[in-house]
């Protein structure tokens, strides 16, 4: 045991920086994950065969592999074959949206199909057309239910955004890794780190218990 | 220091001086151009040589926690290191930009092959392998080995012999010219290659292997300046690269950075910058 | 008004309505009993195409809803249709609910539409519940609405699936007299209920169906006091 | 462009012995993993708040950070604190096991939550005491409900053992990484390394969501 | 055989029964009628303390369940309990939903908890589905399931919390006749209902709740044609 209370002190300016690219990654990544997720999961829930069939295998694929294969094979695999290269940070993004985006696509889906059945029918006989049923009444009780789910996802592609570390990103997992490798008080860094995210996860995860509950009552 | 392909003619005759010969040589052939070149330039240098690379801006791929060659410096931020500041020095003294981005060894060796980058500056070894396909500047860091680093106190392991003897655990990197060197060389030895040498570091003091073989000025720094004495050097240093700058090949850079080199070499520049990283002035001056 | 001729109707193999025709007039008031799965709830969905119709004509005003080339968004806008569940909007108060779909569909100013979902809560008796969301209002209320709502595209036809049995027995009255003043206004109304009082006092004409056939049509007393078919007898035995 | 087609055929057999460790590691993991589960599941539906407590925080923590952290923290923290290490292959199965346990805790707990609270009232009105209801009524009724979860954690867990590539356990990705180290191949390589968990993924999900729906209908 | 006094029950500060004192005696056929939210549900439930008891005691056969030393268990042994949606246990057969508290509670060997099981599903009329599971029955059967399910305990007192009102119509008369039987034979019985044919074909008394008070109690004939409350006759006007 030769605990070194100091490093708990100096790991936190590298932590602070950490954090800040982990935010920004996450925030951005996430948001552009929204717009891919709402694309394919409304091409999942068409009735063209073609469409669907797409949206599924992007979903699919995303969902059946480990989000590090997918680093490795964005950052390392396309450039080695199509001869460009871009910034981690750019594949930081576009990982994490990538991502997020076929996740979200499930929940878009899910959220649809879990507005009853009883509304369609109710706008339909009504004489709305389907589009009309579907941005009058279906999508806005949708979105109502994809709330929880989708700060669900938030929580997740944060912690993800550790593994981007593997490829340098300067985002809280690696700024901590970095410090451990040259002081190497690795309990007081790890642990450090592990706060820091549970800085970001457990209120947001209090939040998010809150806003479902209250959505629920209503 | 990375990649497999650089090992084949150094590691037998690891501590020989005849790969240096060799470099030396290509140096010299160099050289006689670079003379020719800088008589031109030395006049001309306010109006920019030729002007063909002089206000243009190139991208150079480095790494960004290879300490203390090319990091990330934690309390600023902002990239450093030896390579960092010779580069900037470099450009500096031509007179271009830099916009730098920090890559894996293997992606800036595939980019500068294909061109997307204009130049890699990343403790490259110069091989003939890879001269086949990219052009290297003249070498800026000699005689770069790799030595064995083991957790403070441990005895027991004094030289890579030793390592063998006891059929000890070795971590390094994937894919560095260690692992290779641990492959091709030794043994009985466990070899344990994390995809990070941060990684390789920390199972060293975790004590989940006995010892960890990496270039030396790497490990250096961390024994030495970092650590605390947590982790130290044993043994000789093993094999010798020189490091180069990499380009892709007949790249507009090759000959204005090759000519800057020399320059900051001559004026003092080079030597400045070595002791800031290194401790000392480079042998022989 | 609606002519219904050879209508069938299956759910993959499973033939629901079998060989259906009946005609119902305007200003008439059609209770369609039956034991559960029998086939009503399906009936009354095939006369919007809210089911897709399998085989057979249904005619509303003369237009054959089962052709493909029909615009049934515009038939639907004369078909007022009422659930069992209500199925009001949740996000949206009891005047929207009423409003969107005259303001969405006939391009009404939203001043007309708000003065005449105004009017229309009034005659369910709910003008006081206007901003209210569907949530703080019991079965009862939410039934109203929804008649309201249906209303609100001055539909030809009302039709109604079990609208009282999911409500408390004491809210069910209510929603009974709503549906009596409309009767008595004229409006022609097809309602799937259980509530024999109500057919017995609304109803025109009564349908037994059973097993997906129409067994037997006629006039409430007929139907209930005088039926001849033993399947009849035998329900009414069970429920009255 | 330059694919080298035979790489695609040279790294299957390294690929094939990291699936081996994969699945080895995720079936052993999640395994210990559903022991842990079961009991910090049971101990967050206690009526003791101090039980309570302790598997709330467990449960939290553990989801609240990445799971790169909590390697890091266990193969190097921990080792660097208390002078003691473990086999890499060891941390795998704790890593594993302590992840999955504490995903594992909440499907347990919400399983049991989504038995009807009529089944609670019918078995204690027949005069069954709490345990007794718990084991005869509740138990087997929560179990069916936690057979998808379940099989959904595998899947995320065997995706999850692709990040003790960072400390050399010698998984799919890890082999992976290996082998595009020596070779440069990173296209084939990782394209490979995708082919190969979605071989286990694919199949899996499908698998799951045939039994979600046989138990569906049951 | 009951005596329930001074009965206090909230919910939070919810206060659902207010000061309820009243007696049942061994073989009397109980009905509590009242409004939705009136806390007829919830006095049932004190009655074998599926609620906690808030405040006053409730005595079944002289004992005290509100009591926190009584062994509750014991007690509901004695106290059949039939719910509105059924609660069967789905993972079970019919026959093992009868037998699976007298096997465990009473010790009893299984082939004699076979055949009494057997004996009781005979009784309401569906021996010939002890082998089926509960989810390919009616609501009808499951009903009568679940009473005989808490007959198997041989219970001194049946409690029915509206026991037909999740049925389809034609279903509810095969339980209100397995109900009848059971009060013919001299049980106990606490019926919450809107079956008003049931209370007063079979009902020695009925209660009338409204507002978690006992408004009224008496025989049916008082409570229904007679009642002197203006509350109980503005709930009757509206159900019947
Ligand atoms: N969407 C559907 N897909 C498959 N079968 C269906 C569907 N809707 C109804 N059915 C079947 O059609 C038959 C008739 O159902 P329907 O709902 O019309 O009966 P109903 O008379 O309204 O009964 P209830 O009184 O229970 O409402 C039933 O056997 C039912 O299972
Ligand atoms: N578990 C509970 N927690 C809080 N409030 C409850 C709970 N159970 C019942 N209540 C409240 O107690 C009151 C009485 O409910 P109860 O279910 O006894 O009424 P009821 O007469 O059975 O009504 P219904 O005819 O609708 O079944 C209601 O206001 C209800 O909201
Ligand atoms: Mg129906
Ligand atoms: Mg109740």
């Amino acid at each position: 045991m030769n605990l070194s209370p100091e490093a708990f002190v100096e790991v936190t300016p590298y932590l602070l920086t950490g954090l800040w690219y982990t935010l920004i990654i996450t925030i951005i990544g996430v948001l552009i994950g929204c717009v891919i997720g709402t694309i394919f999961g409304i091409m999942r829930l068409s009735t063209n065969w073609f469409i669907k069939t797409v949206a599924s295998i992007y979903v699919e694929v995303v969902r059946g592999t480990p989000l590090l294969a997918q680093i490795f094979f964005i950052h390392f695999g396309i450039p080695a074959l199509f001869n460009f290269n871009f910034d981690a940070l750019i594949t930081a993004f576009g990982v994490i949206a990538l991502n997020s985006g076929a996740y979200l696509a499930e929940i878009v889906r899910g959220g649809v199909q879990s507005v009853d059945k009883g509304q369609l029918e109710a706008g339909r006989s009504l004489g709305l057309n389907g589009r009309q049923t579907m941005r009058h009444i279906i999508w806005p009780q949708a979105v109502k239910i994809m709330i929880p789910p989708f700060g669900n996802q938030f929580i997740i592609s944060l912690k993800d955004t550790s593994l981007l570390s593997a490829i340098a990103v300067t985002e809280l997992m690696y700024q901590g890794q970095t410090y451990a490798s040259i002081t190497f008080a690795s309990f007081e860094t790890y642990l450090m780190v592990c706060v820091f995210y549970l800085l970001i996860t457990i209120p947001a995860s209090i939040l998010l218990r809150f806003t479902e509950r209250r959505l629920d009552h209503s | 220091a990375c990649g497999t392909d650089d090992t084949e003619g150094d590691a037998d005759d690891a501590d020989v001086n005849g790969d240096d010969t060799d470099d030396v040589e290509a140096e010299d052939e160099e050289g006689a151009d670079d003379e020719d070149e800088e008589a031109v330039e030395d006049d001309g240098d306010e109006n920019g040589g030729d002007g063909s690379v002089e206000g243009e801006t190139f991208t150079v791929a480095t790494d960004n926690n290879f300490v203390p060659f090319a990091f990330t410096d934690l309390e600023t931020d902002e990239l450093t290191g030896f390579d960092i500041e010779l580069m900037n020095a470099i450009a500096d003294e031509v007179g271009f930009e830099i916009d730098y981005e920090p890559v894996d060894f293997a992606a800036s060796l595939s980019g500068i092959q294909s061109g997307s980058y204009d130049a890699a500056i990343n403790a490259m070894s110069i091989t003939e392998e890879r001269e086949e396909t990219v052009d290297f500047s003249d070498p800026y860091y000699f005689d770069a080995g790799i030595i064995l680093a083991v957790a403070d106190g441990n005895d027991e392991i004094q030289s890579l012999e030793d390592a063998e003897e006891q059929g000890a655990t070795v971590s390094t990197r994937q894919g560095s010219t260690s692992q290779e060197y641990l492959e091709d060389n030794v043994d009985g030895i466990e070899i344990e290659a994390f995809p990070e040498i941060t990684e390789a570091y920390e199972a060293v003091i975790g004590g989940h292997v006995d010892a960890v073989l990496y270039d030396e000025p790497n490990v250096a720094y961390h024994t030495e300046d970092l650590a605390d004495g947590q982790m130290v050097t044993v043994g000789e240093t093993l094999l010798a690269d020189d490091y180069g700058i990499g380009m892709p090949q007949d790249h507009e850079l090759v000959e204005p950075v090759n000519e800057a080199l020399e320059t900051l070499k001559e004026n003092g520049t080079y030597d400045d910058i070595f002791e800031d990283y290194f401790g000392e002035r480079p042998e022989g001056t | 008004m609606i002519k219904v001729k050879d209508l069938h109707k299956s759910f993959g193999k499973n033939e629901v309505l079998t060989d259906i025709t009946t005609e119902i007039d305007a200003q008439e008031v059609v209770c369609v009993i039956g034991p559960s799965g029998s086939g009503k709830s399906t009936f009354l969905r095939c006369l919007n195409r809210l089911e897709d119709i399998t085989l057979g004509e249904v005619l509303i005003d003369g237009v054959n809803i089962a052709d493909p080339k029909t615009d049934i968004n515009a038939i639907r806008q004369d078909v007022g249709m009422v659930f069992q569940h209500f199925n009001l909007f949740p996000h949206k108060t009891v005047r929207d609910n009423v409003m969107l779909a005259p303001h969405k569909l006939k391009g009404e100013s939203t001043r007309e539409v708000r003065d005449r979902s105004l009017n229309l809560l009034e005659k369910v008796g709910l003008a006081d519940k206007a901003d209210a969301y569907p949530s703080s209002l019991s079965g009862g209320q939410k039934q109203r609405v929804a008649i309201a709502r249906a209303l609100a595209m001055n539909p030809k036809v009302m039709l109604f699936d079990e609208p009282t049995s999911a409500l408390d027995p004491e809210l069910v009255g209510d929603v009974l007299a709503v549906m009596k003043d409309l009767a008595n206004e004229g409006m022609t109304m097809v309602v799937v209920t259980h509530e024999m009082g109500f057919a017995k006092e609304v109803g025109d004409r009564v349908f037994f169906m059973d097993e997906g056939r129409m067994v037997e049509e006629g006039t409430p007393t007929q139907v209930f006091d005088d039926t001849t078919h033993e399947r009849t007898r035998e329900f009414l035995s069970k429920i009255l």
